[in-house]
């Protein structure tokens, strides 16, 4: 029996990623935090952030989930530190244009995200490694709407539609 | 088709012809012999036959990508979810443009009007409250409404039915009242063949906030409809009578409003999360498909609808209108023979519904099926309609694409040899 | 299978044994290959492959045999009823003798579990009132008795799970209580295999009168079973689960019961007379049955029943319960992996669900998938299970007459790969 | 075209009950009177008969319907005089098990309504044929059982199913 191959799913960057995500050490009084629900699969993440003079200073992304949803929260971790939540904004809008086989904009820096392409051959997947991006987001959003910090919900709408992709 | 107000109106002049011997040679049921006779099928309100590529497509179904869907991860599984979710967004383009997630698989149009009745109306009527209907309905669209009803201590009232066959609307202002919070009004009459001023109707019923549900069980399979000029809350039909399977029915509405709404059968595919005793709802469309839909016949459906789509849905309407014009003039030949509904064939859609003074609907119908022809004979599941005429039953004639003038001679000579037969 | 109380137990020792080689040959899809491998599936409790016989009574009923049902006098209305009503009675058979009158189409096993929520439920059902499930239920045989009790103030109690996969039935004397009205058990559980002693429970339900409702959706296709040996009220299952086609479940009653019943949804069909205001009955099964049925899939589902009938549920369960052993037996040599459920192989069905430490079951499924390997990787809807194992999801391989040891050496050799392709 | 042919539905003996049908008489006062009606197609029928000595003296039958079941009421009305309430039950329980082709007992005297045999053979008109004789076999009942006289229901269950066939 020959390995299986994926050209385009597991990447090595993920497998590593998986195996050793970033971002695990939570983070204390975070400034912004929420938990977030795949209801195709019943996976939860926290996602925490601390800001420093507008800027992410730690990040923390906790639960469970399969590689690719690991993978994806721990590229979130190691790309975040240092970015206004205007890059964050703009990291978060470029990855999901990915996802949806969109087009990234050129002047996003999306380092190994990029690994997470062929994801979007798998539409029950993609959703795995939108989660903890589409959990920050709403925090984000509801922060910007005035309800200052944190902003827990323990179910996040995915893209605003939940449920099976359609 | 003007009196049905914001159903899209007919076809232009030039509409080309359909190829009828083409079409038939889709239909393989067409070329079985009922009695030693061909086969003249003229039952098409009650249910169309299928062409074959909606039979293909239903056994490749099986063949090639059977699975559960939604939840799979592997091959098959997507595949399956992949073709079901295609009908959804086919239904969609059919209804002119509609949004997918508003388009949820029920098993007929039956089931969909009550789930209107239990999702949306035994949260929204209360007693005293009242839902407006028409006397033509079928049952399908009176029995959920008159077990709310009862439930509930609401109204019913119904637009009265005239002799001619259409509504009598002189007194629409009068029943539509503020206590009126539905009105559910079938598109086409099944039983007289009436194409109902939905558009007027609705336009009423929104003068006190009223919702509207449309049984569109017999006009999405004959008439253009597209939904973005029509104005209704619920729209409901039936995919095996426009020449796809049983089993699948359609609701549509706004997915607002569907959000907005309880749910209705409980079960795997409609929630989130679920704990001991307590559950919350996935989103629309799934919300309101629980366990496992039928996947099969809603991916075969699709074919039934591209092969529609093929012809042109003015086509197809123009063609009707042509055969119901030829066959009532041929009918009226018979001097025995009483058509009921519209004398204007263009009030009607392809359905000719007629009682034989001196035979009962059900020996002429016993007597065409030896000549191969299949008509249906009943109340047609619209007694009130029948009590109105003062009847228990008609002889219906309804056709559709596969059907022509030899269709209609044949009948009509059956009906001729039938009373001979009888010794009238 | 002692356990399982009244479903009958085991085939005597000498039964034939499954030819799986002929039996292959009978089922389509499985000559197909996914990802250039051949296709192994291995998700049968989510849904069955369909065998040729099937698929052909499906198109031959549309190609020669297609009318709507009951109230059409032509040759072809009769043919379909015919093919309609005979499945009725296959199924009455297949159930070991049951009276078709107690035999209801649904879409499903979800919808069979809602009629009698609505239309028993709804009017049994009082404030304080309870109802008891397992804490193992099916999410199908959860939230229609979730909406019930918080529509009607009821209280939902449930027999709890017990590490080793079954159910903790040492205090179920004190669950029942006089305030419980219903007993509602799945006979087989989709999510651990587990087989149910439903006959001790629907003893204890008997003691205080309550009803008992038995969820079948695993069991039929899997087991022996007799309902004239076995205790209970509403028996739910699904076509689809055992070689028929989506689109049909069953819901089966004494008649008796299912008179005494309000009707569930309204429409043509399940009404004798409808006037104004008011509308009585058809008599059962049809009272239950309102709308066009989904006739050709009902019509074909008598080839699956045939089909198995032919085999032999014995011959069935015992091929089963040797492929469940052995896989047991050889996914316990991978030390990463933890297999939920009962240690007995006598003790469940063909489903062996599990977990893996180091990798998602998801992830499992996916990379299983690339092999040809066909397993279901979720919470199976049994969202409760999930929580008593501290997990969110599993793996899990189901089998039936199909499958073979050769299946099972290709997914536990794919296990392994998966692992050294993650690393592990 | 030719005309249709059925050897075994609508025979010529049939036609003739149907085209001028026996006991459309009312009788009045009658002791022994019911309505039946048809589910599947929503015909009527009322029986009345008047007794005298313990025999059928005036039978109607009045209601309408199609042309087996007009033909089979006018059948009851030709045979019913001068029959006992037994002789009548005995000629009903005969015709039920023709129309279940369960054969007919010897010693029962069924007249035209041999010519009704053919009906089994259409299953959906069966009920067309038996609807005035259940229609009055129902209202024996209920004599029988006490209830005395003129027991009129609205709807006759036929067979105790009514419905459809199954
Ligand atoms: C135990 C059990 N009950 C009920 C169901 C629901 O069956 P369906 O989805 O066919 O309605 C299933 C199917 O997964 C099941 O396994
Ligand atoms: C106008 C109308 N509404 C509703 C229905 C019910 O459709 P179904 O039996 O497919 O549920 C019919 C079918 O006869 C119909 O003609
Ligand atoms: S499977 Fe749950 S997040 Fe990927
Ligand atoms: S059709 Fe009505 S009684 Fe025969």
């Amino acid at each position: 029996m020959e390995e299986p191959r994926f050209n385009d799913l597991y990447r090595d960057i993920i497998l590593d990623h998986y195996r050793r995500p970033r971002g695990r050490t939570p983070v204390t009084s975070p400034d912004v935090e929420n938990e977030g629900l795949n209801p195709v699969c019943g996976d939860e993440v926290k996602v925490s952030i601390k800001l420093e003079d507008g800027r992410v200073k730690h990040v923390s992304v906790l639960g469970r989930g399969c590689a690719i949803s690991t993978a994806s929260g721990s590229m979130l971790a190691e790309l975040l530190p240092g970015k206004t939540l205007d890059e964050v904004e703009k990291l978060f809008k470029a990855f999901k244009r990915m996802m949806h086989d969109e087009g990234v904009p050129q002047d996003v820096e999306i380092g190994d995200l990029d690994s997470l392409e062929g994801v979007k051959n798998y539409p029950v997947r993609i959703k795995c490694a939108l989660l903890s991006w589409v959990t920050l987001e709403d925090a984000l959003n509801s922060l910007r709407s005035g309800q200052n910090q944190l902003d827990k919900t323990t179910t996040t709408e995915l893209e605003g539609k939940g449920g099976f992709a359609l | 088709m003007s009196a049905a107000g914001t159903i899209t109106s007919g076809p232009p002049a030039q509409a080309r012809k359909l190829d009828v011997a083409r079409i038939r040679g889709d239909f393989p049921i067409l070329k079985r012999q009922v009695h030693g006779k061909r086969l003249v099928y003229l039952d098409n309100a009650a249910t169309t036959q299928k062409p074959e590529c909606m039979i293909e497509a239903l056994g490749s179904f099986y063949r090639t990508s059977n699975a559960n869907i939604h939840r799979g991860i592997h091959k098959l599984a997507e595949e399956a979810t992949g073709l079901y979710e295609a009908t959804r967004k086919v239904v969609a383009r059919f209804l002119g443009g509609a949004d997918p997630h508003g388009v949820i698989f029920t098993r007929n149009c039956t089931e969909a009007i009550n789930l209107v009745a239990y999702a949306w109306g035994r949260h929204n009527i209360k007693p005293g409250d009242e839902v407006l209907l028409t006397e033509m309905e079928h049952h399908s669209n009176l029995v959920p409404w008159i077990i709310l009803a009862r439930e509930k201590g609401a109204v019913l009232k119904h637009i009265p039915l005239q002799e001619n066959g259409t509504l009598r609307l002189d007194d629409l202002d009068k029943l539509v009242t503020p206590r009126t919070k539905l009105v559910s009004c079938m598109m086409v009459s099944n039983a007289l063949g009436t194409i109902n001023p939905v558009g007027e109707i609705a336009a009423m019923a929104r003068r006190v906030g009223a919702k509207v549900l449309l049984d569109g069980a017999q006009a999405l399979p004959h008439l253009p409809v597209d939904v973005k000029k029509l104005d209704f809350d619920f729209l409901a039909f039936s995919a095996h009578k426009m020449l796809g399977p049983t089993g699948v029915g359609v609701l549509h509405a706004r997915p607002e409003l569907l959000r907005s709404m309880e749910p209705f059968l409980g079960g795997g595919e409609m929630i989130r999360e679920v704990r001991h005793d307590s559950a919350t709802w996935n989103e629309v469309p799934h919300k309101f498909e629980a366990g496992t839909p039928n996947i099969a016949d809603v991916a075969a459906f699709s074919s039934s609808i591209e092969y529609l789509e093929a012809i042109g849905m003015p086509q197809v309407r123009e063609h009707e209108l042509s055969l119901c014009r030829y066959a009532m003039a041929e009918l009226r030949k018979i001097p025995s023979i009483r058509i009921l509904g519209p004398e204007d064939p263009n009030l009607r859609s392809g359905v000719v519904s007629f009682v034989d003074q001196d035979l009962h609907p059900h020996d002429l119908s016993q007597i065409l099926d030896q000549h191969g022809v299949a008509i249906r004979a009943g109340h047609h599941c619209a007694q009130l309609v029948m009590r109105f005429f003062k009847t228990v039953a008609t002889a219906r004639a309804s056709f559709y694409i596969y059907n022509d003038r030899d269709d209609i001679d044949v009948l009509v000579e059956s009906l001729r040899l039938a009373r001979k037969y009888f010794g009238f």
